[in-house]
């Protein structure tokens, strides 16, 4: 059947001044938005199914196509927004639950932009980090409250045995992208420069391709509730263990990764038959409580000797703070917090819209209620969901957190456009898909190095920011929200995220 | 010396190695005017073979033990002493095809005008061969060997 | 006089490649030549070329004119051998001197045959083209005698393109070839038969399944011919390219063995310890029969002087065989053969597509699952792939449908093997 | 108090201190004339000192010096104190009448001990954990009452104005001590507060400080993990907290504190030797909370002697000198050289390594004879 109340979102101009015919843009386009036709000897485009990915305006080699928005205007309507009626022509076309890929796309406050870094002025000196060390090394595991001592032949020795932590070089590690939601080459370039830059890597829900357990000291596998791929090796395999609850994306929803993305080596990853779909459930069918997490916890430390951290990964929702205090009274050393701008291969559009909480109170009020509870040094925070740049790590470190998670930078530093078309699988970028014809384009030695990169400038970046603030040691920036001021918030706001008002 | 070595599990097929090598080897060097005006006049060095989703652009191995030179009847195909490229002297060159017929990767072909033979220069001359530089997803990338 | 270490006789492709195998080796140990042309090499197919005013003398040079000073060469050209004294080791030259050697390259190439039975064959007019003093000699006779028709005797390489020279020259061109269709050795009826439609088209007459018995002179000098069907051609000019035969002359009695041409073995040495052979005076073994035949083609020749070169100079490298195989742009028509063009058993199957308009024709003979030759005509740009797999010998079973289509290229090709050209020199893909 | 900041407090500051390692008792003469030798790095917005071995007649008992702002704070907090504490003596703080010293809170000392019946209802705290939640009572939670001063033997003088007025303010050369601490400050965002002048004490800590840390933010926080409430927004208060938690209630050796506080680099930690350097790291990851962070350069008093402490990047000026049994720490050269002009060494602080000075094992102070020339000023003798 014809959509045919659906009108393109996107408008593909060719400049005929510009265009050689040179059809890069038909090799390009996975959505055969380009056409040659050979009796003109001319490239035609259709821009019906465009979905804005840039791919062929990036790669035309004399710069001959622009992509605008799509001109046509409904007339103003506050309420009926374009984008409301569009969704609802295609509902009623499709009968089906609209799907998005990417985070949040809604006009939220974000919350990043309204709280302001503080730098050193004649009182105390600020720190260049080009002449001074200046350290952003960061432990995340379970921290006794104290250090003590045994005096052994008349010297002190160490008496606490430090349980296993992870050591990063950069607070930012790369978020849970599953193999299969995204393609081999992403997933490679992803543990490689984990590695490379001494942080780590989240395998997803997708299992650890047997290729990339070379790199598993700088993984973190994820045991969610699929339990795709997940055996003792697995475990035993990873640096760290993660118990995925939810993601920032669609909180409370599961996943699905369809049969035609399952090939033989997505198969035999996540241990399941080839060309069938792997199913999340939207619960652990084991946890149906805050004592069957311990279990989990539990039983996953025993199958890993004590060895490995264990990760408790949450969706950042209203009553996040006691949900959070008891995944780490429950055994948590790690509790990672998705914000509601959290990234997904695939959702629900009205739950990724609409459902969960800002990160940025979701942390604040984390942080804050395991201090109250006096445990905060029993668990690490990692932050996750809509982290862009530098600075709100560095905002997300002195609101509380030890480290953040980044997926969608991540995969834009490799070059992912947000078309938001990832459930498609016919990411025209390389990273999104299972075709071949596809996953070529994501060269991994390429991706790898733009990680790497991008981690290298964020970390420049973070040392100049607190360089200026006057602080050398990364430990003196995480919860020190006196570096923060907030500006055009709500006292209320203020409160929560507990930073003053610029100003004050 | 250098080499272009190409990884065909990256080659999108894009083919703007042809474009730029195209354009390399235009007299004005701007790539809309190359086009306009040369297009027919220059056969690319570099020819991306495509068949399914497997592809790689393929000019001259520049091999060290070229059998080109070899079957040159006129002593056009020569190696450069200094970059130990391959190059084809067109001025030499009374296109006999010889070295069309020895190349085992097809990478020689026959120029546009069928007088002479054509064929990767490695840019000669340039920091790096157009196909390197261009190529979006360093799958041509050059290398330095030993010999 | 002190013992040269390499001694080479014959100063063309063989003898070129012999140079520069031993300069990979050897960067210094002194080179003489001797070749009784007087020229610095040159290049010897482009003599139609040269004839046909397409190119120049200043381009007949084979390696540039400073060649022999930058390699450390001694060139004596215009200088014969005239003997090999093995016990002595040394050459005799045609200038009184003997010239020792510790390693001697015999390259003394391919000598015209001349047909015997051909009444008149000693008349001013008759020529053999083979050398660039052949092309002055005809030029020289052109001009004199106003030349503007005359007769080619042979329908393979030397004769096609010797009467394209002379059809470029806007002279009246007959070419007879004793064969049922030209170049019978390498080509097949089609490929003849194209090639046959290009030369007519560019003017020039062919007439196969007969020859010349008779050259008919006024003077002296040629006035026409007879042929053997009793038909008469008016010309001026005769140029006989029957073919060409090793020239053995130099070791004949002496314990270099020969056969139909000098033979060698896989180091291209002779059954003489330090003398070498290579070219076309050369019978080493052919890649596909495995048999010792001389193959007289530019490629080969160099190849082996090369390989000679290198193992005179201490090293040690086979030669592979050697594979005939012919590029000839006919008048415009460009066509390659490669081995075994015509099936030579009932185990062959051929593949081939022809489109007569364009025209392209592209055909393959296969044995074993293997490819033993091929012709290209019109379209060669992959032709050297081809090449490869029948030098390879590569089972080709797999993808034979491929062979011939549009598209076909090195993707055409199993991956290992598409890798292993492509790396063919060190180089991964 | 009313003026009790709620932001946060930035000075300058010269500290000085000296201690004799043998317990030797001197007046405060020296210390005043140490500290008005870096009078250009006072504004007269604070002055302070701290002193031990001060009140021999009521050595077991806590003295706690409180400033009132008015005579109904002073008898709440009298009777707060009294709730659990038992007064065995009070008394207005002595002082001189200084011209330039204007404005002052009411001064006044109690010298208490911890209510048997307190202990045995808090079985998990010990008496100098009572003292704190008393002393963090009322700073906390009464206005215009301030307890400045809570140790045995020892005290705390402040208040608004150059040091060595405030010293005379509080007739400081009638005291005997052995440790002497000094504080001169230059704030540049607060008007001058009494509770807001250095040292800061807590039992019997007592902490003067130049620097403005710039982790003080977190320190804050991760104090409140253990139920220190700071309440003054100066940075010299969460110095002294660390020191509490670190030393008395985690029990950490002093180097080990100084460490946490101002810990090596992780590239100096790869490089010592394995068990130094578990150490190292352990400290680190289990007190990253506790690392001060930016300048500072503080002199930390306690019964048991005295700690010079530099940041780790060295960004604060911190001199040391010994001669015979006594130790001189100061922001300057010249403090030292005023009361003592030939050290046997002096030397410049590094970053991070703590400078310290110990009473001598088996030594309690004042039993010693003082070395007669350690200082060139007069010493008392113990009567």
């Amino acid at each position: 059947m014809r959509k045919w109340l659906i009108q393109p979102d996107f408008v593909v101009e060719r400049d005929p001044d510009r265009c050689i015919q040179c059809q890069v843009c038909v090799r390009q386009c996975a959505n055969d938005v380009h056409e040659y036709d050979s009796d003109e000897g001319l490239v035609f485009s259709d821009s019906t199914e465009c979905v804005g990915c840039h791919r062929c305006a990036t790669l035309c080699p004399t710069n001959a196509i622009s992509i605008q928005r799509a001109h046509l205007e409904f007339r103003p309507n506050a309420n009926w927004t374009w984008g409301a009626i569009r969704n609802l022509y295609k509902q009623a076309e499709t009968g089906g639950v609209l799907l998005a890929g990417m985070g949040n796309d809604q006009d939220f406050p974000v919350y990043w932009d309204r709280l302001v870094l503080n730098a050193s002025q004649v009182t105390n000196p600020s720190i260049d980090p080009l002449r001074e060390p200046m350290e952003l090394v960061t432990y995340l595991g379970r921290k006794p409250d104290r250090v003590e001592f045994a005096r052994e032949n008349g010297s002190l020795a160490l008496a606490t045995r430090l349980e296993m932590q992870l050591e990063l070089q950069v607070p930012v590690m790369f978020s849970a992208m599953s193999y299969g939601s995204i393609s081999y080459n992403a997933s490679l370039a992803l543990a490689r420069a984990a590695k490379e830059a001494g942080t780590f890597a989240n395998s997803g829900e997708g299992g650890l391709h047997d290729d990339f357990r070379q790199y598993g000291s700088n993984m973190i596998v994820q045991i969610a509730s699929g339990r795709f791929g997940v055996d003792v090796d697995y475990l035993n395999a990873a640096g760290a263990l993660e118990i995925k609850i939810g993601q920032g994306a669609k909180p409370g929803i599961g996943g699905h990764l369809p049969g035609e993305k399952v090939d033989a080596a997505i198969s035999a990853t996540r241990m399941i038959p080839k060309g069938t779909d792997a199913l999340s459930p939207s619960p652990h069918h084991d946890i149906y409580s805050i004592e069957d997490l311990r279990q989990l916890i539990y039983a996953l430390k025993e199958a890993t000797r004590y060895t490995k951290p264990v990760s408790v990964k949450i969706a950042a929702v209203h009553n996040v703070a006691a949900i959070a205090s008891g995944c780490v009274r429950a055994g948590a050393d790690i509790v990672a917090i998705d914000g509601f701008r959290g990234g997904t291969g695939a959702a629900p559009t009205m739950i990724r819209n609409n459902v969960g909480i800002p990160i940025e109170f979701a942390l604040a009020a984390v942080d804050s209620r395991l201090r109250e509870e006096g445990i905060r040094n029993q668990a690490s925070i990692v932050a996750a969901g809509g982290i862009r740049c530098s600075a709100d790590v560095v905002k997300a470190i002195a609101l509380g957190a030890d480290a953040v998670y980044i997926g969608t930078a991540a995969l834009v530093a490799m070059g992912c456009h947000l078309c938001q078309k990832c459930y498609t699988g016919k990411c025209n970028w390389g990273i999104a898909t299972q075709d071949p014809y596809l996953t070529k384009r994501l060269n991994p030695k390429v991706a790898t190095r733009r990680l790497v990169n991008l981690l290298r400038a964020w970390s420049l970046e973070i040392k100049e920011m607190m360089g200026g603030m006057g602080i050398n040691a990364i430990e003196s920036l995480r919860g020190n929200r006196e570096h923060l001021r907030g500006v055009g918030l709500t006292d209320r706001e203020l409160r929560i995220l507990d930073v003053k008002a610029a100003g004050e | 010396m250098k080499r272009v070595v190409a990884r065909e599990e990256l080659c999108i097929g894009c083919r703007l190695c042809e474009i730029h090598c195209l354009v390399q080897h235009s007299k004005s060097k701007k790539i809309i005017k190359a086009f306009r005006d040369e297009r027919d006049s220059i056969v690319p060095g570099v020819h991306v073979e495509e068949k399914g989703y497997v592809s790689f652009a393929l000019q001259c191995r520049h091999c060290n033990d070229a059998r080109c030179i070899d079957a040159c009847m006129t002593g056009a195909m020569r190696r450069d002493p200094e970059t130990g490229a391959v190059l084809c002297d067109e001025d030499k060159c009374v296109g006999c095809w010889m070295c069309i017929m020895v190349c085992p990767v097809g990478a020689i072909q026959m120029g546009a005008d069928k007088h002479v033979a054509s064929k990767c220069d490695l840019c000669i001359g340039a920091e790096t061969p157009a196909c390197v530089a261009n190529c979006p997803n360093e799958a041509i990338v050059c290398e330095e060997t030993d010999e | 006089m002190n013992r040269r270490p390499y001694l080479l006789i014959g100063n063309s492709a063989a003898g070129i490649g012999a140079i520069e195998g031993i300069r990979e080796k050897d960067p210094v140990g002194e080179i003489t030549v001797v070749c009784k042309e007087p020229h610095h090499t040159y290049s010897r197919p482009l003599i139609s070329y040269l004839l046909a005013g397409k190119v120049d003398e200043s381009r007949m040079p084979y390696r540039p004119v400073d060649y022999y000073e930058k390699n450390h060469v001694e060139a004596l050209l215009g200088v014969e051998a005239t003997r090999v004294d093995l016990g002595a080791r040394a050459v005799d030259t045609s200038d009184g001197c003997s010239v020792p050697f510790e390693k001697l390259l015999i390259a003394t190439g391919g000598r015209p045959i001349i047909p015997r039975d051909v009444e008149g064959a000693e008349a001013k007019g008759v020529f053999t083209f083979t050398t660039w003093d052949d092309v002055r000699r005809i030029q020289e006779f052109m001009e004199e005698n106003d030349v503007t028709d005359a007769l080619v005797v042979g329908g393979g390489l030397i004769g096609l393109k010797s009467v394209e020279a002379l059809s470029a020259l806007n002279v009246r061109a007959v070419v007879v070839e004793l064969a049922d269709r030209l170049m019978s050795v390498t080509f097949d009826q089609t490929a003849s038969n194209l090639a046959q439609r290009a030369l007519e088209r560019a003017g020039v007459e062919v007439r196969c399944g007969t020859t010349v018995t008779r050259i008919e002179r006024v003077h002296g000098r040629v006035a026409g011919a007879l042929l053997r069907d009793g038909s008469k051609i008016e010309c001026r000019m005769v140029i006989l390219a029957i073919g060409v035969t090793p020239n053995i002359d130099l070791v004949q009695g002496t314990e270099i063995g020969a056969d139909r041409g000098i033979v060698v073995d896989d180091y291209m040495q002779t059954s003489v310890d330090g003398v070498y052979a290579a070219g076309d005076v050369a019978q080493a073994v052919d890649l596909l029969g495995g048999e010792k035949r001389p193959i007289a083609i530019l490629p080969n020749a160099y190849r082996q002087g090369r390989i000679a070169g290198i193992n005179m100079a201490g090293g040690r490298r086979s030669f592979e065989g050697g594979l005939a195989m012919n590029a000839v742009d006919i008048c415009g028509l460009p066509t390659i053969s490669v081995g075994v063009t015509v099936p030579n058993g009932e185990d062959c199957e051929v593949l081939s597509n022809l489109d007569e308009k364009a025209p392209v024709y592209r055909k393959l003979v296969l044995k074993g699952g293997r490819i033993i030759g091929a012709i290209f005509v019109g379209e060669i740009d992959r032709a050297g792939i081809v090449t490869g797999l029948i030098r390879d010998k590569v089972e080709v079973t797999g993808f034979k449908d491929l062979l011939l289509t549009d598209g076909f290229g090195l993707i055409s090709l199993p991956a290992d093997y598409r890798k292993h050209v492509v790396s063919g020199a060190g180089i991964e893909v | 108090m009313s003026r009790k900041p709620d932001y946060k407090d930035i000075s300058g500051c010269a500290i000085c201190g000296m201690m004799s390692e043998t317990g030797a008792l001197f007046s405060g003469e020296a210390i005043i004339r140490s500290i008005s030798a870096m009078h250009e790095r006072s504004n007269g917005l604070g002055g302070g000192f701290a002193a031990y071995g001060i009140y021999p007649e009521h050595k077991d008992h806590y003295a706690l010096h409180v400033m009132y702002e008015s005579e109904e704070a002073k008898r709440t907090a009298s009777s707060f104190i009294a709730r659990r504490l038992n007064i065995h003596h009070e008394e207005t703080i002595p002082t001189h009448p200084i011209e330039v010293i204007r404005a002052r809170p009411i001064l006044h000392r109690y010298f208490v001990s911890v209510k048997p019946g307190e202990l045995e209802r808090n079985y998990d705290l010990s008496e100098d954990d009572i003292v704190v939640e008393v002393v963090m009572g009322i700073n906390a939670g009464i206005g215009d009452a301030f307890v400045f001063s809570s140790g045995k033997n020892m005290g705390v003088f402040k208040g608004v104005g150059f040091p060595e007025d405030i010293g005379q303010f509080f007739r400081l050369e009638e005291y005997q001590g052995y440790i002497w601490t000094a504080h001169g400050r230059y704030p540049t965002n607060t008007t001058g507060w009494w509770g807001g002048a250095h040292p800061f004490g807590l039992l019997d800590w007592s902490v003067v400080h130049n620097g403005e840390i710039s982790s003080y933010g977190i320190n804050r926080r991760y104090l409140a993990n253990f139920k220190y409430h700071c309440t003054l927004q100066t940075d010299t208060e969460v110095i002294t907290y660390i020191f509490d938690l670190l030393i008395r209630k985690h029990g950490l050796p002093m180097e080990f504190a100084c460490m946490a506080m101002a810990p090596p680099f992780w590239a100096q930690i790869e490089r010592m030797p394995e068990e130094q350097r578990e150490i190292a790291k352990a400290v680190r990851i289990v007190y990253g909370g506790a690392l001060l962070n930016g300048p500072f350069s503080v002199l930390v008093g306690h019964s048991g002697g005295m700690i010079g402490l530099n940041d780790r990047i060295k960004l604060r000026p911190m001199v040391a000198a010994r001669k015979d049994d006594m130790l001189f720490v100061a922001s300057e050269e010249a403090a030292v050289r005023e009361i003592c002009a030939a050290p046997d060494r002096l030397w410049h602080a590094e970053g991070g390594v703590p400078i310290v000075g110990e009473l001598k094992e088996g030594i309690s102070a004042g039993s010693a004879t003082p070395a007669k020339d350690a200082l060139s000023v007069k010493v008392t003798e113990v009567s």
